[in-house]
This record gives structure tokens, C-alpha cells and sequence, in this order.
């Protein structure tokens, strides 16, 4: 069974595990914003409570990830930037150790030593980090072992519009196209780089747009769209495992909240969000799958208490789970 | 009147207030960097600028280090002065080149024809969970490449009046402020990061490291936090009998030798605390001056204090771990003055 | 007067001015391999010889300089890589004491401290660099500047077809695409970085192509061709200079000599540099003018003549001064 | 048989036999840089391997520091074993992110659960007047920050030994060759540059300084071509009596304390030679560890020997004068044996 129109055919299970991986990713978020914030009320302050430090959550733009990840498999990699939680989730990241290492206890990805930035889950092979940009290259590593290896998997690498300026999505976007690569860079463009516009940062409409200067393809998204995403993304991942080179995908979304938690937002509008929250990607999908039939108000409901017991199991976890002891500190610089 | 004189301010306004100074005395300055505009910095360095001198002379860019670093320099080069925002100071490495091949260099490798008058001003520090790639100080790394002044100013007061010599000076100069120092809404409110700063322009000198207290039996020399931590083991070391000297270092290079060894000939004893790496850290550099050029002088070993050569990590307990804070300072300054 | 052809129409100064520098040029580097060599036969050692160090000559490249050069005046800026005298020369650097700098002398525009890939003449606002790409940014802030102060100054950046492969070169083709700011870069196609092909290290055929991905204008140059180089670069000035925006100008150009001196050139055909001399830019330039009655044999020889004499004299102030004082290498870290 | 056990091979064809030799034993090896391929490596560091194992596994690239080096971390993520060459050590600052933010890091901030057993290799050194950035050898750049290790072998016994130790190790490894003892047909022949090298795959640890010499007068630590300026001073010092000893102190991180401090010991005096910046570098580092850990067996003053703070000049008695040499080393061994 599948949904098809026009241009994209999706397998119905395809589409309900999008629609309950956004849905877990969502609250994942919407949980966190609760966990983040206890410890700094009434005073606001980075480094108290249960997960200190930044913290940069990605409400509004599970269709990229989800789009994408649908056509992943294990050993397929995945690198994603200082806003990572739905990449992580869509790619099949413990979420236990992951939460774990966002609370900063040792049974963490990192035994409490990454933090929320900085997630690695080689059995899943993703990986984030906190410098813009920095990622891509790492995804063109993986991208060059698996064809030395002989293999069909792919690389794929987010990153934001804002890191589409940074010279190393120049350089690894050409590196990968002399070389071949199954690469895909998905450029989720969510309108800001922290507070910088995309008018203000980038002289070029869209990123696909760029594919040009490395002779390779470029797709565009718009409307923060899961279907299309899921769409220009089959093709993408197709050309990649069969050795025809990298792409660029672009896709429009949305970031519901600011930068990161605790940005006051000042530059911009205050109608902005509440318009976005109109448009929320989820809420689209819940309804498209009533309207065409695809699952029952039930078989939703169903789908989204399995994935919300899931990030409550993993919430949970984190709680429970002990810190790492002081001294641990020092170890794990090298390996033995 | 009165009032006036005793205004205090947070190290984000006293940085803002200079460049503020600055903008007004002289049409030459501007600033460019990442969300300096409508954000006002980050870390507000930059707090209120845009809405008074809008966006010509404010300028956000991309996140593109390498490019607008290097265009500071080559506006710089003309004979404007620009000042420019590498966000955090752990990010240097997208943008080194520019910083140390080029901002350090060109004056030197131009027989002193060229003359690069800008500023770079960058976020240091840990303390606040912000892990291995947001929290470090990297001074060692910066004050070690020659060309650049570095300075790490450790109050408002000495924020303001150095940001103000900063600008007005001729040379690069690499301006490092502490998050944690700069009194911001969102981060711990520490009493060090609000002091008297006088509302008129002044200058603080590039140079001088400064005796912050004087005592006889040990010289503690620290930087923006270490130096704040010194002052708070001195004073539980005093309530011991022992008095300790404390040199807030402010500058790293040019390293102000002698007002170390002043200290150290008089105290005979030292300890350098440090919140950038131990190893070819400033622990190293101050030692080493001291048993180059006051050995006899020293009457017990040198004790070096600084992040034991690890990531930062993320975890509370951990972060605090690798951390220098006043109790360790403390436990080696009495361990130190009664070593035979 | 002027050529005129159905693309362009030169004034004939400004042709005799191109010949006359291209020979310059050319008879500077020939010179320059002469003085490389002294000390250091029978046995190579980089560091002997009057004129120790890397040594990266120009030769056959002397079209991009000219072409472009023949549009600027002083306050417009010139940012060079680490092969920059054609560009010096045709910016009109002096000679005299740009030659001294390669000397080591105390009378070199560096005072001896930089030599020839670290030439800063602020008089005629040119630099140049050892390290690939960083010279675009330079070349931004030039044109930064430009525009603050309210000047129709530009700003040109030469860069190697392998440089645009720098994250260097991304970041400030879009930043001076962002700010609308009178840059032209020039990227000069020798076929080699070193000793990489462009084949091997450049995903897309010409970087004027890459001018897509900033929304500005991209130009192309093949053959070598002065006066051609010399059509899109008056374009790309005026456009420059009424505020239109960034060049990308791409020329195809030769590299007659290896990538430095005593390069052992085994990645390239024997064959190669023997054809690459039959096509010689300023031979073929020399032809068309006596052909088109622009300038007699005479003529021709006496500009020659004084360009040769301008550089002989060059040498001889360089290898007549002085060294500077060892104890002088403590000086100029600071100014006061 | 004994022909071939006194081997000799210049400092760039030992270390292109290392990496032979682990190409051939593990199919995981490979090495990716600018003009590895046919060109050799500008400084011979592949020389012949582009012929032997083609282009697959030795992989010219574009000049893109940032996208090749950050390629071979997430190779090596993947299991690989990747040797990648950043041409001169003064290009750091264009990577520099990759090296320090992911390479040294990634294993840190995964609790160990990614290794990445990658080599980084690199030419230092000046001396043959390549100018500012072209000549340095940063060594306490690298070594200052924790997550790598980092080496400067000065043989070519060495230079094969601790590449094929750097190649098998798990952990990021920065593997500084310096130029001039690479024995380049086209640069000053020295005889340090060749020495003999046994034909099998041996290994150097990368965690201990070497006593290249004993003394009981003076110890001098030096590495690469400091070292090789120390025992030439040190056989001067013989000729007047004074037995200097010689640290080659081959590893920067971990540094090899325990060599240092038992030579001090014994001597009772400490020269430390570096051709890196003298301002927060190595001398800084050896002389605090001496200055924490042995300074009651100082019985003069340690004495630093390194470039004086400027960036490299082009001209010959410009970069002679501020280079470290064996004369220098010399002079300042004889005031310290005189000192009281
Ligand atoms: C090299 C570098 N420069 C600057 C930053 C600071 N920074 C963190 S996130 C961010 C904005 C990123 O914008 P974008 O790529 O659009 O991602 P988004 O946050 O919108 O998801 C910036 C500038 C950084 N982490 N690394
Ligand atoms: C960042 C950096 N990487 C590598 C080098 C070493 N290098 C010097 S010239 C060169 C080749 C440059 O090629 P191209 O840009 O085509 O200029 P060409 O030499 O052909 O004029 C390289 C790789 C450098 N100087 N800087
Ligand atoms: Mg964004
Ligand atoms: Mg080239």
C-alpha cells in the first residue's frame, strides 16, 4: 500500500514510521524545553539545572530528517550540526544514551563528556558536532571509505543555510564531486543563521542553486514539505548508491523556536512564529493520512503514544542514571 | 555628581560603552562579525550599537570567518579600524590563517609599511556546561604567535579602558573577554563581573599586568577567572596568616615581566593559575620567566595550576573536575608556603 | 587611435603600454631565473645564492596582469597570491625596490623581511601572500573600504585555478556578493596547482562558472588572449566601479617554467612546455601590432628597450645595496 | 648481509618506507594530501609510493585543507587508517578546526566509544630563507592542545620508526618532519639528514625522549634540528672540558618528563633549545616542568634558546640572526657551567 500523487509514491509504512519519528522528535523537544528550563527559573542562568550548557532544539524542522533518513539504512552515515536531536532520531540513535548524555550522566553516548552537541552513535554511524560547517567534510570521509570498501552506502551531512557560507561546504562539496562521492548535503534553510537572515547572508536565493559550481544535482524543497522531501531525497540517495556523484538538496523549514534556548528572539517579528505554527509539518501530515485513508484517527493515536512512551522510557533513563565521577574526566583522551 | 563617579556597569556595557566611544570620536571605526548587529553580540559586547550607528557600521555578516576577518585586514590596510567578533575563541581554527599569517604578519613582512590597525575581539572561556568545543581560552595559543597583542582584560574597568587603548593603537590587537565576566542576564551572576567604571573615555595600558593585592609570603598570578579566584583563596588564606600577592596578568603579550618577578623576588614563592591547557600553556610561560631570570629568588618549587591537558568536558562534575577554582588554589598556596 | 575588432577597440596606448609591461615582466622573470641560479650550481640548494628561497615565476602568464591592470589606477587595490610579479608590475609597483626585496636588501619595499612572495607597496595599494586563497578577503576589504568612503575605487584578487578550490575563495566571492562590493577576482587557469591538474582537483570546467552560486557575473578568457582579458575586465570594472557587483573573471593561461624554480616538472609531459611556448602571448601580441600598422618594428623595439633598461637598472639597485643590520630582524613586529 | 644492515637513507626515504611498509601489511592505509601522487610529496614524505600502489590509495587532492583532512577524520571514523600530509605546518591556520576541534577531540567527546587512527603529517623548519610563512615549526601550537600526539622525530631511524608507530597507533598522531633533515637533493645537504635505517618494519615509541648523549655538566634539550645544533655544541663543550648531555627530545605530547628531570638530576643544569617561538613554547614547557618538579636540583638558572618573538624573516642575516644555532647553544652552555 502506498501513498501516491502525481510526482511521489510512498510506501504506506514509510509514511507512518515519518510520521511517528516526527512525532517522537517533536516531543523530545517539546520535553526538553520543560527539562531545560528546570534549575533556571525564576533566574535564567546557562549553567544550572538537570542539562546545562546550550541548547538548540529543532521544533518545526522534522521533515528534513525524516524525509531523508526514510531511505537509510545502518550502515549508511549520517553527520548533522549543533542542532541535531531529529537527525538523530530519524537516523535510529539510542535515544536512551542520548538523553542520558544530554543530562550529562555516564551512561550517556558520551559517558557525559559530548553533551548535546555533540552525539556519536557508531553503531548507527551519526555523529554531530558544534562547529559550522564542520561536519560535511566528515561526511565526505565516510562517503570515500565506503566506496573504497566497494560498498553502496551513502553520506549524508545537514547543515543550516547559514553554514552553506562557510568554506567548508565549498571545499567538501568539490572534493566530492572530483571524487565521485555518495554524498548528499541537505541544507535545511530555516530562515536564520542565529540571528543573521538568509538576505543578509547568502547571495544566492538557494543553495541547490550552487550545485553549478560543482557540476552536481541540486533539488529544492519548499513549504517545509515531508513528501517532497521524502521524494527529491529517493532520487538523491538513488544517484549516490549508484556512483553518479553527490547532490545538494535545499528544503525550506522552520524554526519554531530561537536559537537557541533562552535567545530573546528581538530580531524578529513577534507574528513570525505563531505563522509558523500554523504550518506545522506534523499537523499536515496527521491530516493527510485521515483524508486519504491511510490510517485511522486510532492507528495515529497508537503511533504517537508508542513514540512518546519511547522518549518518556529515555527521559526517564537519563534521570536515573548515575553522573560519571569527577575524576573520570581525565580518561578517554586516548585509547589505549 | 557623586553618583556619577560610582556607576557601575557589567563587563558587556563597559565593552560596548568603549567601542561606543570610539565610534563617536572616530568615523574610521566600525565592527563586523557575527550577529553583532540586532543582537548586539552574543555575549553583548556589541549592546545597543546597531540602533545608534545602524547597519554600516555595524555589520552582521555570514558565517564566514575566513572571509570577513580578512576583509577587516584588508580595511584595515586602507586606514580604516575595524573591530571584529570571532564569536567564540574556539572557533579560531576556520579563520587562523587570516588571523596569524596575515593580521600578525603583514606589518613585520612590509618592513613596517603597512600598518594594520583593527581589533579582534573573541569569547573565552568554560564554567557554564558548554563542552569541548565552546569553552576553552586558547590564550597560550594566541599570545604564542608573535605579531598580535593579546590581551585578557579581567574587570569592566579594565574592559572599557582597554578596549579603548585597543582600538587607538596601531597594531593588532587580539582583545579576549571572559562570558562568564561579562555579567549577561542568562549567565551566573557573579559580583566580579560589575565594577565602577567612569563614563568618560580612558585608556588602559596594553602592557601592564597589575598587583590586584599585595601580600609577602606567595605571588599568585592568574587571568579573568583564575585571577577572580586568586583574590577569593587570598582572602581565606589571610584569615590563615598568610598573605598572598595577587597579579591580575591582563596582558599576554607583550608579557609584562617585570612586575612577576618584582613580585616573586619579594614573595619567593609562585603559583600560576590558569584556565587554558597546562601543557606550552601560561603556567609554563611565567614559570619559565621566573626560573630563567629570579631562580635564586625562589625558595620553594613553582606550582602550576590549569586544565590538565583534556577536553573540556560537558558533564557538571566533570567540567568542574578540570577546572581551576579558588579551593585548589587555595590547597597549593598552603601546601607551598609550608614546604621547607 | 585604437584597435578595433568587432569585441574590442583598445586605444593604442594602452596596447603599447600592455606590450611594453608584458615584456617587462617576461624579461624580469628571465632575469630572475638567472640570478636564482648563481650559487646555487653545479649542486641545487634552495637556500644559497643571492636570491635564496621558493621562487614562483610568472612566465607565460603575463595576459591576466595586463589585461586587467590596463583599467586600474592607483587607489584601486591589487591582492596577489604567491606568483605575483606580473601582477607588481603591471600595478606598478617599483621595481626598484620590489627587486631589492628579492635580494634580501634593506632598501626592498620589506626592508628585507618578506621577500618575493610577501611585496607590499602601499603606494600603488598592491600585496601579495604565500598562502593560497587569503588574499581574496584582502582584496574585500579593500573594496569595503572602497565603498565606506564613498570611492569608485575597486579592488582586484589574482588567484591560481587551484585556489578557487579554497574555502577561502567561497566565503568571499558570497560576502562581496552580499555586500555588493566593486571585487573582481581573476582566476588564472595554468592547468596545475603544483603538480594537480585541474582535472584532479576542480569539479566544475571554468570557475566563471561558479559565479552562479554568488548571483553575480562570470567571464571567461580562453587562449591567453590580452585582448580579450582586456574586453571582460573593462566590463567587469565598470561594473565594479558604478556599484553593479562582483567579477569572477576565469582566463586560460600557461605556466612556461615549473611551479617554482627547480621544480623537476615529472608530472607533465615533455612536449607540453615546448607547445605552450609557440603560442607566447607577447610574440603573437608583437605580430598583431606590427600587422595592424599599430606600431613599427622600430617603435616595438624601442619599447622593449626601455623596459629591459627599467629592469637592468632594477637589478643592478638590488644587487648594489645593502644587506640590513641582523640585528634589525627585532624591529617592525610593532609600530609605535 | 652486513651490507644491507648498515643501510643508509635520507630522512624522506625512511619515512616513505614506513608508510610502504604499513601499506602493504594493512589494506587500510592510505594517504590522501596536496602532490602526494606523482610529484612524491613536495618534501619526499611518499616519495615512490604513487607508482607503486596507484592513485587509489594514494590520493592527490585539491588545495582544500579543511575538506581533505576533515575527509580523512571521518574516514577514519569508518575504520580506515588515513595518513594525510599538510604541505608546510604554516597552513594550520585553513584546517585548523578539523585538527584540533574533531581530530584531537572526537575520541574525548565520544567517551572513547569513535577512535580515529589517523596520522597527520607535516614539514616544519626554516633556515633556507623561505620567509614568514613558510618557515615555522609551531611546534607548541600543536602540542599545547590536548587530543593528539605529537612528534618531531630528528633522524631518519627515527623519522621510519615513529611513522610506523604513528600509522599503528589508534589515536590521532601529528607527525612534524622538518625539512632540512629530510635530505632533499635540492636543499643544504647535512649530514644529520641520512643515517642508517634497518630495512624491516621496526618501531620508535611515541612517548620517549632519547639521551643522545651523556654528559654530567649540562643538560641540553633540544629536537630536530636543535638537537642536531646541541651535540655539536655539546662536542665544542668536550674540547674545554665540560660534558654537556643530549636530550632529543622527539616527542612534544605526551612530553617524556621523566628523561628531563633525571638528566637534570644528574647535571644540575638546563639549556633548552627550540627553533619555535620562544614565548609560550617549548622552552617554556621544559623549563616549568624543572622549575615544578626539580628545583632544588637546579643550581643555576635555566636558559632558553628559541626564536625571539617575531615572525620569520626573509633575508639571510635577518633569519641566521634570530634561528637558534650551534654557536648560540654553545656560548650560552659555557656562561651557565661558569655561572655560581
Ligand atoms: C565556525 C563557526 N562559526 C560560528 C558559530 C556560531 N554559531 C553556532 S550556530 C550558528 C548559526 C548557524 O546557522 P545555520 O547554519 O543556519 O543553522 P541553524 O542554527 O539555523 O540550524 C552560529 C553562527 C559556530 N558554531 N561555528
Ligand atoms: C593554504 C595553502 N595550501 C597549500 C599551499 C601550497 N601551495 C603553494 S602554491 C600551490 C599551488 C597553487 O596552485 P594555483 O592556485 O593554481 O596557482 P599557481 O601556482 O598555478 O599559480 C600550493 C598547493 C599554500 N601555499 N597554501
Ligand atoms: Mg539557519
Ligand atoms: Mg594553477
Amino acid at each position: 500500500m502506498a501513498l501516491t500523487s502525481e510526482k511521489v509514491t510512498i510506501p504506506v509504512e514509510k509514511l507512518k514510521w515519518m510520521y511517528e519519528t516526527m512525532v517522537k522528535s517533536r516531543y523530545f523537544e517539546d520535553t526538553m524545553v520543560e527539562a531545560y528550563n528546570e534549575g533556571k527559573q525564576p533566574v535564567f542562568n546557562i549553567g544550572a539545572g538537570p542539562v546545562p550548557g546550550e541548547m538548540h532544539l529543532s521544533t518545526g524542522q522534522e521533515p528534513a530528517a525524516v524525509g531523508i533518513c526514510a531511505h537509510l539504512q545502518k550502515e549508511d552515515t549520517v553527520t548533522s550540526p549543533h542542532r541535531p536531536h531529529h537527525h538523530a532520531i530519524a537516523k535510529g540513535v539510542d535515544l536512551k544514551r542520548m538523553t542520558a548524555e544530554m543530562f550529562g550522566k555516564v551512561t550517556g553516548l558520551g559517558k557525559g563528556k559530548g553533551g548535546h552537541m555533540h552525539l556519536f552513535d557508531p553503531d548507527v554511524k551519526f555523529s554531530c558536532g558544534g562547529i559550522i560547517a564542520a561536519g560535511i567534510p566528515h561526511a565526505v570521509g565516510a562517503a570515500l571509505a565506503a566506496k573504497k570498501k566497494g560498498k553502496d552506502w551513502v553520506a549524508v551531512t545537514f547543515v543550516g543555510e547559514g553554514a552553506a557560507n562557510a568554506g567548508g561546504f565549498h571545499e567538501s562539496l568539490n572534493l566530492a564531486a572530483v571524487w565521485k562521492l555518495p554524498l548528499i548535503v541537505v541544507v535545511e534553510d530555516n530562515a536564520y543563521g542565529i540571528s543573521v537572515s538568509k538576505r543578509d547572508s547568502t547571495a544566492v536565493e538557494s543553495n541547490d542553486k550552487r550545485a553549478a559550481a560543482y557540476g552536481i544535482a541540486g533539488a529544492y524543497v519548499a513549504n517545509n514539505d515531508p513528501l517532497e522531501m521524502y521524494r527529491v531525497s529517493e532520487e538523491a540517495v538513488k544517484r549516490a548508491r549508484s556512483g553518479a556523484g553527490p547532490t545538494i538538496i535545499e528544503i525550506e523549514t522552520h524554526r519554531h523556536l530561537g536559537h537557541f534556548q533562552g535567545d530573546p528572539e528581538l530580531y524578529r517579528d513577534m507574528e513570525e512564529v505563531p505563522g509558523l505554527r500554523k504550518l506545522d509539518p506534523i499537523m499536515k501530515l496527521r491530516e493527510l493520512m485521515i483524508v486519504e485513508g491511510i490510517a485511522t484517527e486510532e492507528e495515529i493515536e497508537s503511533l504517537e503514544t508508542t513514540a512518546k512512551k519511547e522518549v518518556d522510557e529515555a527521559y526517564a533513563f537519563a534521570r536515573e542514571s548515575e553522573y560519571p565521577k569527577p575524576e573520570e574526566a581525565l580518561e578517554d583522551v586516548f585509547s589505549k | 555628581m557623586e553618583a556619577v563617579k560610582k556607576r557601575m556597569l557589567t563587563g558587556n556595557k563597559a565593552m560596548a560603552e568603549a567601542i561606543d566611544l570610539e565610534m563617536e570620536r572616530d568615523p574610521n571605526v566600525f565592527v563586523l562579525g557575527e550577529d553583532v548587529g540586532k543582537y548586539g553580540g552574543i555575549f553583548g559586547s556589541t549592546q545597543g550599537l546597531f540602533e545608534k550607528f545602524g547597519g554600516d557600521r555595524v555589520m552582521d555578516t555570514p558565517i564566514s570567518e575566513t572571509a570577513f576577518i580578512g576583509a577587516a585586514i584588508g580595511a584595515a590596510a586602507e586606514g580604516l579600524r575595524p573591530i571584529t567578533e570571532l564569536m567564540f575563541v574556539d572557533f579560531f581554527g576556520v579563520c587562523m590563517d587570516q588571523i596569524y599569517n596575515h593580521m600578525a604578519k603583514i606589518q613585520y613582512m612590509s618592513g613596517g609599511n603597512v600598518k594594520l590597525p583593527m581589533v579582534l575581539m573573541t569569547a573565552v572561556g568554560g564554567g557554564y556546561n558548554d563542552a569541548a568545543q565552546h569553552s576553552q581560552t586558547l590564550y597560550a595559543t594566541f599570545a604564542h604567535l608573535p605579531g598580535m597583542k593579546v590581551v585578557a582584560p579581567s574587570t569592566p574597568h579594565d574592559l572599557k579602558g582597554m578596549m579603548i587603548s585597543a582600538i587607538r593603537d596601531d597594531n593588532p590587537v587580539v582583545f579576549m573577554f571572559h562570558k562568564t565576566l561579562q555579567g549577561l542576564g542568562w549567565m551566573d551572576q557573579l559580583d566580579a563581573s560589575v565594577s565602577h567604571v567612569p563614563e568618560e573615555a580612558y585608556t588602559v595600558p596594553l602592557d601592564k599586568a597589575n598587583v590586584v593585592r599585595e601580600g609577602r609570603d606567595v605571588t599568585i598570578v592568574g587571568l579573568q577567572m583564575t585571577m577572580h579566584y586568586a583574590l577569593e583563596a587570598a582572602e581565606k588564606l589571610a584569615r590563615e596568616g598568610i598573605e598572598a600577592e595577587v597579579i591580575d596578568l591582563r596582558s599576554l603579550a607583550p608579557i609584562d615581566k617585570e612586575t612577576i618577578l618584582e613580585s616573586v623576588r619579594k614573595t619567593h614563592r609562585l603559583i600560576v593559575a590558569d584556565e587554558d591547557y597546562l601543557s606550552y600553556g601560561v603556567t609554563a610561560e611565567i614559570s619559565a620567566i621566573v626560573a630563567e631570570e629570579a631562580l635564586y629568588d625562589l625558595e620553594a618549587p613553582v606550582k602550576r595550576i590549569a586544565i590538565p591537558d583534556v577536553p573540556i568536558p560537558y558533564s557538571r562534575p566533570l567540567e568542574q573536575f578540570v577546572l581551576p577554582n579558588a579551593d585548589k588554589i587555595y590547597r597549593e598556596a598552603i601546601k607551598l608556603v609550608n614546604e621547607e
